[in-house]
């Protein structure tokens, strides 16, 4: 929970982001990965079920940042 | 762990996901309703227009044609045809009428409807009005 | 919660909490709102100023604290989920309550939100990025009303003694889907409202 | 058989194949007309053959489904319908009228048919598909009333299983979702709009319904897996084809003038279409993987499993082809579209028609579960030549498809319609071709009924 409540002050911190930049965007995205996957082990109770259906929403999270992120790089 | 998956479940998926987005559907119709006056310019719609597409249903144009891409692809795009034929309502009226009766020997060949003036007239506004839709761009040139 | 979980940890579940089905909807849902994201993010890239202007108009407070809310009542919702597994069905609907209260609070924001994007003119069609934010919160936020919904079917259920520590899977299933979107609003306020 | 009257879909089954064999012909005197452009005119110009065409696989596929309906719904609901003389009666009004209207096509032309019919009064013609004069339309609607009445009846009276609620449900969208074709405004892009809410909700959706209940009814009958199993994938299937089939709507709106974010959620809810279809072909396999008897009509297996693979080909791939915007933007309207029809509809609707009918026709003409082994071993020669031409036909229109954008899109000097036609014919002479190889199929298929020899037992 304390975990989840940092990585919120973090999205907090978000807000005065208007500088952009690609180190920036990375930072962002990872915290989006830190977070939606935190949702994902503990919350939705996924890290003590079966390897099969852990992975799902983990892959789909390492897909959609990565993708995302050679999206803003292309621009 | 049979019990896993129930069809109780299942079916309420259905049910809910169905509903849902049809209710999502219904709304975005709501929403497109709303916009649709500003890119088909309704109010030019005469009597004549309407009347033109009247003919254009009865003569079954559709069957060979297509209408901003619907229809049968046996003969050309006619959404933009009022462009193709140097945006001039004459030259569409010369070709419907002058079709041959008996067609072209080989040949796809349009019939020839004995269409009156003023109908002719009707059909080329319709055209000439379907030409005047905001397509987002459709067809990709000019040759439909 | 971690300590609920700790006996379990070693031999490993068969099947996520809840009904299954609703993950095979979870999943599915996920992929729509990937192929959103991702057809945000290209399409961003190809009209980055207009996306860069547009983006100044939206409410990052209101996105932020929405955030903080959802993360919240997803929070609550996991705490009434382990009130359920220790046979506390009282403690679970009040959990459930506070969920849907705060769940609440979500939607007044974005009611909030979109009455001050309408009242500026702002529509579907205004221009790709609206288009975008506009069909991604709206959908979102049916998700979030959808949520509540099943949520307030779960807490009748509960209230009337539905559930018990041997029968909970109802309970599950609808903290399943509470979390799905919630995870999908994780990524997607970074993406619409901030990065740039 | 167990109940005499499921009987009655005999008649509905041999008037669907007689229509069936009707669409074959003017199938092929089209494609002959694509190559040869003055064959027939003017007695029988393209766009009739093409109406008929059309018009007879829309009302042979609604034959099926009754039949299907009539067979199935009672065996479902163990008891007798409701009113097997009404079923017998509303047959004949549906036939007759299907007969009268396709007369009227081929007799006179299409503009006197709709003064003869009085399309002035509510104007409902000559929009694709809906060719019917109105009051073919209103009989349509009649006939289908009747008809709910009796389904509807005979499962509300009897048992309750998932299969015969979600083919109402099917049946019942079917009925809703026709009466936006008596809506017809002057103003086109409302026209088109609502036009599809008939179209589109009934192929990318109530169909659907429909198709799942048969394929499990038939799974269940040939492969004895639990019934319990065979309703929880049916309910996920159609879920997911509902799911992101309504919003799939939206790739029929990017260029009829309708607004441009259906662009994005039309591509994005239709790129997931073929999943319900995907989920179907898995289904269909494991089924019948995990069969707990072998059935002895071979065939009818082999056209349920036909089905699932050429849907999930024909409207899952072919479909996804041309589904995302930036790439319809290309291929809107051109033979591309015609390939992802031909194989859609023969893999989705034909088919399961077909294997309904491979299903129940043993019971219906002498009571025993299969035909004889050589009357099987032709249906089946039918089948692969059907289901091979249909592949090819597929290919060579999408080859024509390609190739006419090609010349006629893309590029600084696009040709016109006209010559790109010219240039691709040779596709068109393949696709010909293919066509009489479809032609030989289906008469081998209907040769297979009077094959004849002794029947099979079902085996223990």
């Amino acid at each position: 929970m304390a975990l989840t409540l940092s990585t919120l002050a973090i999205g907090k911190f978000d807000l005065i982001d208007s500088i952009g930049g690609g180190p920036l965007v990375a930072f962002l995205l990872i915290t989006i990965f830190i977070k939606s996957a935190m949702i994902s082990e503990y919350f939705m109770g996924l890290k003590v079920v079966r390897w099969r259906w852990r992975m799902i929403p983990l892959i789909y999270l390492i897909i959609v940042c990565g993708l995302i992120w050679i999206a803003y790089n292309r621009a | 762990m049979s019990d896993k998956f129930t069809k109780s479940m299942a079916r309420n998926i259905f049910i809910g996901g169905s509903l849902f987005f049809f209710l999502l559907f219904v709304g975005l119709t709501f929403d497109t309703m709303g916009s649709l006056p500003k890119r088909d310019h309704r109010e030019n719609i005469t009597p004549q227009v309407a009347n033109g597409k009247m003919l254009w249903e009865e003569n079954n144009c559709i069957g060979c044609h297509t209408l901003l891409g619907e229809g049968a692809y046996f003969a050309p795009e006619l959404g933009n045809v009022y462009t193709r034929f140097g945006q001039n309502k004459e030259v569409i009226k010369a070709f419907i009428a002058s079709r041959p009766v008996e067609g072209i020997p080989g040949r796809r060949s349009m019939p020839q409807f004995n269409l009156d003036d003023q109908q002719l007239d009707d059909l080329a506004e319709f055209l000439k009005w379907t030409s005047e839709i905001d397509t987002n761009n459709w067809p990709p040139n000019v040759q439909g | 919660m971690s300590e609920t979980n700790l006996t379990q940890n070693q031999n490993r579940e068969e099947y996520p909490p809840g009904d299954l089905v609703i993950w095979i909807f979870i999943y599915a849902e996920l992929l729509v709102f990937g192929v959103l994201f991702l057809a945000y993010a290209f399409s961003r890239s190809n009209n980055l100023e207009l996306f860069n202007e547009s983006q100044k108009l939206v409410n990052q407070e209101a996105g932020a604290l929405n955030t903080l809310i959802l993360i919240t009542s997803s929070y609550f919702v996991v705490r009434a989920v382990a009130a359920i597994r220790e046979g506390r069905a009282e403690q679970c609907g009040h959990w459930l309550l506070a969920t849907m209260i705060t769940g609440s609070g979500f939607i007044v924001v974005k009611l909030y939100e979109f009455s001050e994007k309408f009242g500026a003119g702002i529509s579907l069609s205004t221009n790709t990025f609206f288009t975008y934010y506009l069909s991604m919160t709206a959908f979102h936020f049916m998700h979030v009303v959808l949520g509540l919904i099943i949520l307030a079917a779960v807490w009748f259920k509960n209230r009337r003694g539905g559930y018990s520590q041997e029968d909970h899977m109802g309970v599950e299933t609808g903290a399943s889907y509470w979390h799905m979107v919630d995870l999908v609003w994780i990524i997607l306020f970074p993406l619409v409202y901030v990065i740039r | 058989m167990k109940y005499e009257s499921q009987g009655v879909a005999k008649l509905y089954f041999i008037a669907a194949l007689a229509l069936f064999t009707a669409q074959i012909i003017f199938g092929l005197i089209m494609a002959f007309q694509y190559v040869v452009g003055d064959f027939l005119f003017p007695e029988i110009p393209f766009n009739v053959a093409r109406m008929v065409h059309t018009n007879t696989l829309i009302v042979w596929l609604l034959f099926g489904f009754m039949g299907a309906a009539y067979y199935l719904v009672p065996e479902e609901s163990e008891r007798e319908l409701h009113s097997p003389m009404l079923a017998k009666l509303l047959f004949w009004v549906f036939l007759v009228a299907a007969g009268l209207t396709v007369a009227g096509y081929l007799l006179v032309p299409y503009s006197t048919l709709a003064e003869l019919t009085m399309n002035d009064l509510l104007p409902t013609m000559g929009r694709e598909f809906l060719e019917q004069p109105t009051i073919t339309k209103l009989g349509i609607v009649v006939v289908a009333l009747g008809f709910l009445f009796n389904i509807g009846m005979t499962i509300l009276s009897g048992r309750k299983t998932v299969i015969n609620i979600v083919l109402l449900t099917g049946l019942l969208g079917l009925a809703v979702f026709f009466l936006f074709s008596f809506y017809n405004p002057a103003n086109l892009v409302l026209d088109k709009y609502w036009w599809w809410w008939t179209v589109h909700l009934w192929v990318e959706g109530v169909w659907e319904l429909i198709l799942g209940s048969i394929l499990a009814f038939v799974l269940i009958k040939t492969t004895g897996v639990d019934r319990e199993v065979i309703e929880k994938w049916l309910y996920i299937i159609i879920a997911m084809a509902l799911i992101t089939g309504i919003i799939g709507t939206g790739h029929h709106y990017y260029w009829i003038g309708t607004p441009e974010y259906w662009q994005l959620l039309g591509s994005v809810f239709s790129a997931l279409e073929p999943i319900p279809f995907f989920m179907m072909t898995v289904f269909a396999f494991n089924m019948v993987n995990q069969r707990r008897k072998d059935h002895p009509n071979k065939a009818a297996v082999l056209w349920a499993l036909g089905c699932a693979v050429m849907a999930f080909l024909g409207a899952g791939v072919w479909g996804f082809l041309h589904t995302l915007a930036p790439v319809n933007y290309y291929t809107h309207g051109t033979q591309i579209t015609a390939a992802h029809g031909h194989m859609a509809f023969y893999g989705a609707y034909a088919m399961i028609v077909l294997a309904m009918i491979s299903y129940s026709m043993p019971f219906m003409t002498h009571g025993k579960p299969a035909n004889s082994n050589k009357a099987q071993v032709v249906e089946m020669w039918g089948f692969w030549l059907m289901t091979i031409s249909i592949v090819f036909i597929t290919l060579f229109l999408t080859g024509a498809g390609i190739l006419q954008v090609w010349l006629q899109r893309m590029g600084d000097n696009p040709q016109s319609f006209m010559s790109a036609q010219d240039s691709v014919a040779v596709f068109y002479w393949l696709r010909f071709a293919a066509g009489w190889f479809f032609l030989g199929g289906l008469v081998v298929y209907l040769y297979s009924f009077f094959v004849g020899g002794e029947p099979q037992e079902e085996s223990a």
